[in-house]
């Protein structure tokens, strides 16, 4: 161990005279002592701009999130909703009328106001968002508000100020989505001063992509914690300054830094060599070495689903319900979470995590039994059955760390069942999106989700609410209707026994697909960083961070 | 050599002796030169221990199934139930390298990983050298306008840098099996061998033993066939030594970039190394050590007998 | 005294793994001041390794050189590298067979006369640039002027030679070797160059060894001729004597090799049985009996001696070929 | 010498218009593609759909090809999908960092690698010859980002000797003159942080610069021995020349003719052993721009201009290279 040293230590002497011929710095501990008051981050990859609503991606999120606020927000470390920008909100019995009341005193970075006004003109302006470029880039505002002026799915009518701190947001009719909706990172709140200014709307498609305006890249306004500092693409920085006049618990930290570390192994080892404080998606296998080293793992709670896909349009087997139960049974679930899941996962009994509205503690479980699979196989005459299975390389998510692992186990456990599994491996992003999700060629696959809100039309009602390539046909016509009969539920209490029988059916009458487990994802911060609470929506605020020394 | 008819005055026991005497010292004249450089390559330690290394090797890919305590994909019981995604278990009764990160037996998966970094590289280097031989042979033998067109596409496909090559054309293929990595590393080697194959051959357009086919009215494809292919091909055939080499370093590289052989079921070294091994190196640093140390070894091997056979058939060290 | 004394001088090549060969097996020679003596023979004889050896230019390893080399009354074999590094070029020059592969490829055909200059003589560049441009006029190269700055690939072959001439002549050396100087070389050029050589050699009284395979270089050349056959002296005598009247089968094949003028057109030329590889060691017998018209029964067995011969010079036969009656 | 250059030059655009031609519509016929990669698990049908339109993809390929053209043509390769900016700039920025990691190790590689195998041909079967010939093969044979993770594990978690990754210490205020950080450094007299980009570079450099580093040991020792033996060797002898003499004029500058290929070979090359170093080490250059643009979600705007400009780079070096053996290699230079 100490050769290396001395020999590399050798070379970079003779570099250091060689090619700058400059004095070698002395690296001692003063280092450390220049980073007290900066809190500094790892990330897990680039983010695209800064104009949340042109967003969808987490690494984007995490910097607009202290940016920005939104109206309605969420509870440090919980998925409930509490006030944000909007000290409180009602909702009118229609669903459709949502009244906000502003918090006093709240201004932009740029020195504006925040008013209903501005509320307002920030509706207005994702309504009326002009040209195909720019519409194309705001996927949450498309999933959620149906369309764009002109449009006739188009959910939102009109946004009245109706005094200085009262905005009235008027729908064409009730979304189950709200007002976990309003939470959502990419409906955040921007300064309609700074987006004039900076001509937010002008997004230009160039080549393959697309412009953003330096609104979205370099003058990003909000009234959020922190204001934005600039990103050193070079280094991959992104600086962050504490915002003096922040409404609510100013920033403990003066300065915070986002650096982009696209390697799991590398944002380990930044964190060791103590450059970092905190890094974000530690690879599952190194959680536990360093908690025992003495940092700090903060596993969020889980709030994703990892599931196994079923294609009924292929194989017509697939459209028995028994051969869709007999691949259920032939999984060992609970193997793979404690081989392979990472630290707090947990078996998924149903396709939304327990702390969601409407989850049922009394759904079919399914419990890990070959000789049930093969027992329904051979009842369904389905023995000697034949699947594509389709899983993704070239990505890890939250939920799904690992695929090719996790598709290896879950194939093999199927071969044990007599099922053949032909697997089909497609890149991420070069094939596997489309040949799942648009051309419906696989019998079976794996993918997953992330809460974005605590709804449960945001997990069941995603993947089933309506028909999609992804599991067959419409083949369920059953299933969707209740779906979207239970998320036009207007009534609370109404909406989760609504949900709870979804669930129910969903395991028992339905199985359109597999859950198979919930994984949470996890920060790890050194010792000395105090205040940092994981969010299960991956939502972290780190106004609340502060660093001992 | 001819009789001496004229030793006439020449007892016959000295006859025989000078007969005997003559042999002796006149050996090593008159010796082919590929035979000639198979005595030197005897000789060279260096071909011997890379000689050894690639035999033991291939011992091991063919009787993997002997060598090989277990199947190489089966999971087992005994090393799943303390498998967790942060600890690998290590050696244990009848796994005497213990787990790897899904509950496989790594002993079996090392021996099993011959025979497919075998497969890997002997086929990503048999398609590189078929196709660049054919395209070399033909620009070589054909010569004008198709030599031109084929030398251009060559220097089309050697304007980016090898591994980059093969890094590109798996991600401009439509699929990510086993065969995009083979035939991406393969299709890297093409125009070196092409290049190398027509040089070999123009050389030998101007050599004295051609020249004399022709002269005596050989048919054109005849020459091709049985002069100077034959020639080239030792050329070629040390190149394929060599490529041989650089073709698992590639395939674990392209691995180590997730673009690799996506199927982990394949105990593939490369596969293993640029996958298993780094994910899980603080786990259990023995999955990356064994199949790094193997890569390097039979990489060592096929650059040892490669060298050493270049060198043996250089005729500037001929003696 | 003689300027150079080699006495049984034998060079033995050990490589690993391989049987020992005897290149040069007690070779005996010497050149007195101003004279020029030939060392013949078939490639492969050992001439050209006995001249290497003399200039101490064997490789470093793999050989084993035995005997005495007395140039000057001082033996050179025993000499450490760094005192026969002073006399080489300075006491002793050489030239060799092929003036392209002797002459570097990427300098400047003036620096690399120079540079002997200014090694031995102490001479600046410049002087030694100046000097050089006289010597390659003193050996006939035309416009020296502009050549000192060109490359060896851009002279012709028989320039090159000359410039090689000019570097082993750069310090008027009392003995020069010559290995195969005129091999490589068109047959008119060959001509000039052996002119130009005995000139100079004349001029400054410089000793030569003349190493050749060719007879009439020796014929024009040289006062006193050794032949060598697989390393060893076979037969040694005047220029005249030799031509006139070679003993050693031999020499007498080799003589009867060379074409004629005067001969029968019809008449075939005489040829040596057989090559140079047929040998059988000398310690079994003489090494040319395979090849040897006059072979008999005494000629295997041991080694043939080296004798003095009547008319001066040696012979190492048995069966001499009988001396001629003078028509 | 003219006429080779600028036929040269000619043969270069011939070639990265082909190459050009070839990316695009193999791209196109791609599964996946820009749509796939511009949109995350949420995405609609709807706005894939919007998406497809905005980007024209619904138009026949040759309006989309001859747009492309126009657009290369005027220097414009569209933006990158994953961070939007003009590829031009994603590309110049890493630019730097690539560079800065390649001449480092070609300062090790040149440096230490020619020396190293004249030391080793003088010393020819001896032991450092034969301790160098074994470590410069396992150097050819090693997997060189096992190599680097070997190293980063060595020398920078137990003992933090050296960072672990990056090209400067986060939050280091540094000023961006050139983009080569430690010249930067030197330029801005903030010598602080050239010494920290300095310090950073090492283990990459040392990483990246192996394989070369071997290969020309490998090839200045074969080189050298070679030139040992020719007879312009012998006849320097002959002249009883002075062994360093003989040495600098004589062997080192003919031995050197097949090195300079090779270096030249290897810098061509080292952009493929970036992809490995810089992924290894977090180092934001080229490398990683290749690597974030395949799997980090098939970045085609940039894939293709990576492409373009490795081939123009491996071709100019191999220009310059035939025109560095003119200057050194008489020979050449007539021709």
């Amino acid at each position: 161990m100490r050769a290396p040293g001395i020999i590399a230590a050798g070379i970079i002497a003779a570099l250091a005279i060689g090619a700058a011929g400059c004095a070698e710095s002395d690296r001692g501990e003063d280092d450390e002592a220049a980073t007290s008051g900066t809190f500094i981050f790892a990330g897990a990859g680039d983010p695209k701009n800064f104009d949340p609503i042109f967003n969808d991606d987490g690494e984007s999120f995490r910097p607009i999130r202290q940016i920005y606020d939104t109206l309605v927000t969420h509870k440090p470390g919980t998925a409930d909703l509490e006030g944000g920008l909007a000290e409180s909100w009602t909702n009118d019995p229609t669903g459709k009328i949502w009244t906000f009341t502003l918090r006093q005193g709240v201004k932009f970075h740029d020195g504006t106001a925040l008013d209903a006004a501005a509320v307002c003109a920030n509706f207005d302006r994702w309504y009326n968002m002009k040209g195909e470029a720019a519409q194309s880039q705001m996927i949450y505002y498309t999933d959620i508000f149906g369309g764009f002026a002109g449009s006739p799915d188009a959910l939102y009518d009109n946004c009245k100020a109706q005094d200085a701190s009262t905005a009235v947001l008027t729908l064409k009719k009730y979304k189950g989505a709200f007002p976990g909706a309003f939470a959502l990172t990419a409906f955040s709140i921007a300064s309609p001063a700074a987006m004039k200014q900076y001509d937010a709307d002008t997004v230009t498609q160039n080549g393959d992509s697309f412009s953003y305006s330096t609104f979205a890249n370099e003058h990003p306004t909000g009234t959020g914690a922190f204001t934005y500092g600039g990103w050193d693409k070079a280094t991959g920085e992104i600086t962050l300054n504490k915002n003096p006049d922040y409404w609510g618990d100013k920033a403990k930290v003066d300065k915070m830094i986002i650096k982009i570390i696209k390697d799991e192994n590398t944002r380990k080892q930044e964190l060791r060599a103590g450059t970092v404080q905190a890094i974000d998606f530690p690879a599952p296998a190194d959680r536990k070495a360093l908690a025992d080293e003495g940092y700090e793992v903060l596993e969020r709670p889980a709030f994703n689903i990892l599931y196994l896909g079923i294609n009924q349009k292929n194989n017509p087997k697939l459209k028995d319900l028994r051969v869709r139960q007999a691949i259920a049974y032939a999984l060992n679930r609970e193997q793979l979470v404690q081989t392979k899941g990472p630290g707090g996962s947990v078996v998924a009994d149903q396709f939304l995590p327990s702390s969601v509205l409407g989850y049922a503690p009394d759904v079919q479980k399914y419990e890990y039994s070959v000789d049930k699979a093969k027992q329904l196989l051979s009842e369904a005459g389905a023995t000697g059955l034949t699947l594509n299975f389709y899983y993704p390389t070239e990505v890890s998510r939250p939920y799904m760390p690992n695929p090719q692992e996790i598709f290896t186990v879950l194939a093999n456990d199927l071969q044990a069942a007599g099922i053949k599994v032909n697997g089909v491996p497609r890149p991420w992003n070069g094939g596997f999106k489309d040949d799942v999700q648009q051309f419906g060629k696989q019998d079976l696959h794996i993918l997953g989700w992330t809460g974005d809100y605590n709804d449960p039309g945001n997990f069941v009602g995603t993947f089933f609410g309506r028909p999609k390539v992804e599991f067959g046909d419409d083949a369920l016509t059953e299933m969707f209707t209740a779906i979207t009969k239970a998320d036009a539920t207007v009534d609370q209490a109404a909406k989760k026994t609504a949900f709870e029988q979804v669930n129910r059916d969903l395991a028992a009458k339905w199985l359109p697909a597999v859950p198979i487990w919930h994984a949470p994802p996890a920060i790890v911060t050194t010792k000395n960083v105090e205040g940092l609470v994981p969010s299960p929506l991956t939502a972290e605020e780190f106004n609340t961070v502060s660093i001992t020394k | 050599m001819t009789r001496p008819g004229g030793i006439t005055t020449l007892a016959d026991h000295k006859r025989r002796r000078i007969d005997e005497l003559t042999a002796r010292t006149s050996e090593g004249g008159g010796v082919s030169l590929i035979r000639d450089a198979g005595r030197r390559l005897l000789r060279d330690p260096a071909a011997i221990v890379g000689a050894v290394i690639i035999l033991l090797f291939l011992i091991i890919a063919i009787f993997a199934p002997l060598v090989a305590p277990h199947d190489p994909v089966q999971r087992f019981p005994e090393l799943t139930k303390d498998l967790t995604v942060d600890s690998v278990p290590g050696a244990s009764a009848g796994h005497p390298l213990g787990s790897d990160p899904l509950g496989r037996d790594f002993a079996s998966r090392m021996i099993y990983g011959a025979r497919q970094t075998l497969f890997v590289g002997v086929l990503a280097t048999l398609i590189g050298l078929l196709f660049g031989v054919l395209l070399g042979a033909i620009a070589g033998a054909v010569g004008g306008w198709v030599d031109v067109l084929i030398m251009r596409i060559t220097d089309v496909m050697l304007a980016l840098p090898s591994l980059l090559l093969a890094i590109t054309l798996v991600a401009l293929a439509s699929e990510s099996t086993q065969w995009t990595v083979i035939i991406a590393v393969a299709v890297v080697n093409v125009p070196i061998f092409a290049r190398l194959l027509r040089g070999s051959m123009l050389a030998q357009r101007e050599s004295d033993h051609v020249l004399a086919a022709r002269a005596l009215g050989v048919r054109r494809r005849h020459i091709v066939t049985r002069h100077m292919l034959p020639n080239s091909l030792t050329a070629v055939i040390v190149q394929a030594t060599l490529t041989f080499a650089v073709a698992i370093l590639d395939a674990a590289a392209l691995s180590f970039l997730g673009l690799g052989d996506p199927d982990i079921n394949r105990a593939e070294w490369g596969l293993m190394l640029g996958v298993d091994g780094v994910r899980y190196f603080e786990v259990r640093p023995e999955l990356a050590y064994f199949p790094a140390l193997a890569i390097i070894l039979v990489a060592l091997g096929f650059t040892l007998l490669g060298e050493s056979m270049r060198e043996a058939l250089d005729p500037k060290n001929r003696r | 005294m003689a300027l150079l004394d080699v006495r049984d001088l034998s060079v033995v090549f050990q490589r690993k793994g391989a049987t020992p060969f005897t290149a040069v097996d007690g070779v005996s020679f010497t050149v007195e001041p101003g004279q020029t003596v030939g060392l013949v023979g078939e490639s492969g004889c050992g001439k050209s390794v006995t001249s290497l050896a003399i200039m101490g230019l064997l490789p470093r390893r793999g050989n084993t050189v035995t005997g005495e080399v007395r140039f000057d009354d001082t033996d050179l074999l025993t000499l450490r590298p760094q005192e026969l590094r002073d006399r080489r070029g300075q006491d002793i020059g050489m030239i060799f067979q092929d003036p392209l592969s002797s002459l570097n490829p990427v300098i400047p055909l003036g620096l690399q006369v120079a540079e002997v200059l200014e090694r031995h003589q102490g001479r600046s560049r410049q002087t030694a640039l100046r000097e050089a441009g006289v010597l390659l006029d003193a050996v006939g190269i035309p416009d020296p002027a502009r050549r000192l700055k060109e490359f060896p690939h851009q002279l012709s072959g028989g320039m090159r030679q000359r410039a090689l001439i000019a570097i082993a002549l750069a310090c008027k050396p009392r003995l020069l070797i010559a290995d195969e100087p005129t091999t490589a070389l068109d047959v008119t050029i060959q001509a000039q160059i052996l002119t130009l050589l005995k000139d100079l050699v004349d001029q400054s009284g410089t000793a030569l060894v003349m190493i050749t395979h060719d007879l009439g270089v020796v014929a024009g050349l040289c006062d006193t001729v050794n032949v060598l056959y697989a390393g060893k002296v076979v037969e040694r005598a005047g220029r005249h004597d030799l031509f006139a009247d070679p003993r050693h089968p031999y020499t007498h094949g080799l003589l009867q090799s060379v074409p004629r003028l005067d001969a029968d057109r019809g008449g075939r030329l005489h040829q040596i049985r057989g090559s140079v590889s047929d040998n059988i060691p000398w310690s079994e017998g003489c090494a040319f009996a395979p090849r040897c018209d006059r072979v008999v029964d005494d000629c295997i067995g041991e080694t043939v001696p080296l004798e003095p011969a009547a008319r001066g010079g040696a012979l190492r036969c048995t069966n001499p070929v009988p001396q001629e009656v003078p028509a | 010498m003219l006429r080779v250059v600028s036929r040269r030059l000619v043969q270069l655009v011939i070639t990265l218009i082909a190459l050009m031609t070839l990316v695009f519509f193999w791209l196109r016929s791609l599964p996946g593609g820009p749509v796939d990669a511009l949109l995350g698990e949420r995405a609609t049908p709807q706005t894939r759909e919007t998406l497809t339109r905005a980007l024209g993809y619904d138009q026949p390929i040759w309006v989309q090809y001859s747009r492309f053209l126009k657009n290369v043509v005027t220097g414009n390769f569209g933006n990158s999908i994953r961070t939007g900016e003009p590829v031009a700039d994603v590309i110049s920025r890493s630019f730097p960092a690539t560079i800065e990691l390649a001449v480092a190790a070609m300062i090790i590689a040149v440096g230490l690698g020619i020396p190293l195998g004249y030391l080793a041909a003088r010393h020819r079967g001896r032991l450092l010859d034969n301790v160098t010939i074994i470590v410069t093969l396992i150097g050819i044979s090693i997997p060189i980002f096992f190599l680097g993770y070997l190293l980063k594990d060595w020398l920078t978690q137990d003992i933090h000797f050296f960072p672990p990754s990056g090209r400067i210490s986060t939050g280091t205020d540094n000023t961006d003159v050139t983009g080569f950080f430690v010249l930067d450094g030197l330029l801005t007299r903030e010598l602080d942080a050239s010494a920290d980009a300095l310090w950073h570079l090492v283990l990459p450099a040392i990483t990246l610069a192996t394989i070369p580093l071997a290969i020309i040991v490998r090839i200045t020792r074969a080189s050298v021995l070679d030139v040992l033996d020719e007879d312009y060797i012998r006849t320097a002898d002959a002249k009883g020349l002075r062994n360093t003499t003989i040495r600098k004029r004589h062997v080192l500058r003919n031995a050197l003719l097949p090195v300079v290929t090779t270096v030249g070979l290897q810098t061509g090359a080292l952009l493929a052993g970036a992809v490995l170093t810089e992924k290894v080490y977090n180092w934001g250059g080229l490398g990683t721009l290749i690597t974030d643009s395949i799997s980090g979600g098939r970045d085609y705007p940039v894939l293709q201009a990576l492409i373009l400009l490795a081939a123009a780079v491996f071709i100019v070096v191999n220009l310059l290279v035939d025109l560095s053996y003119a200057f050194i290699d008489p020979r050449v230079r007539v021709q």
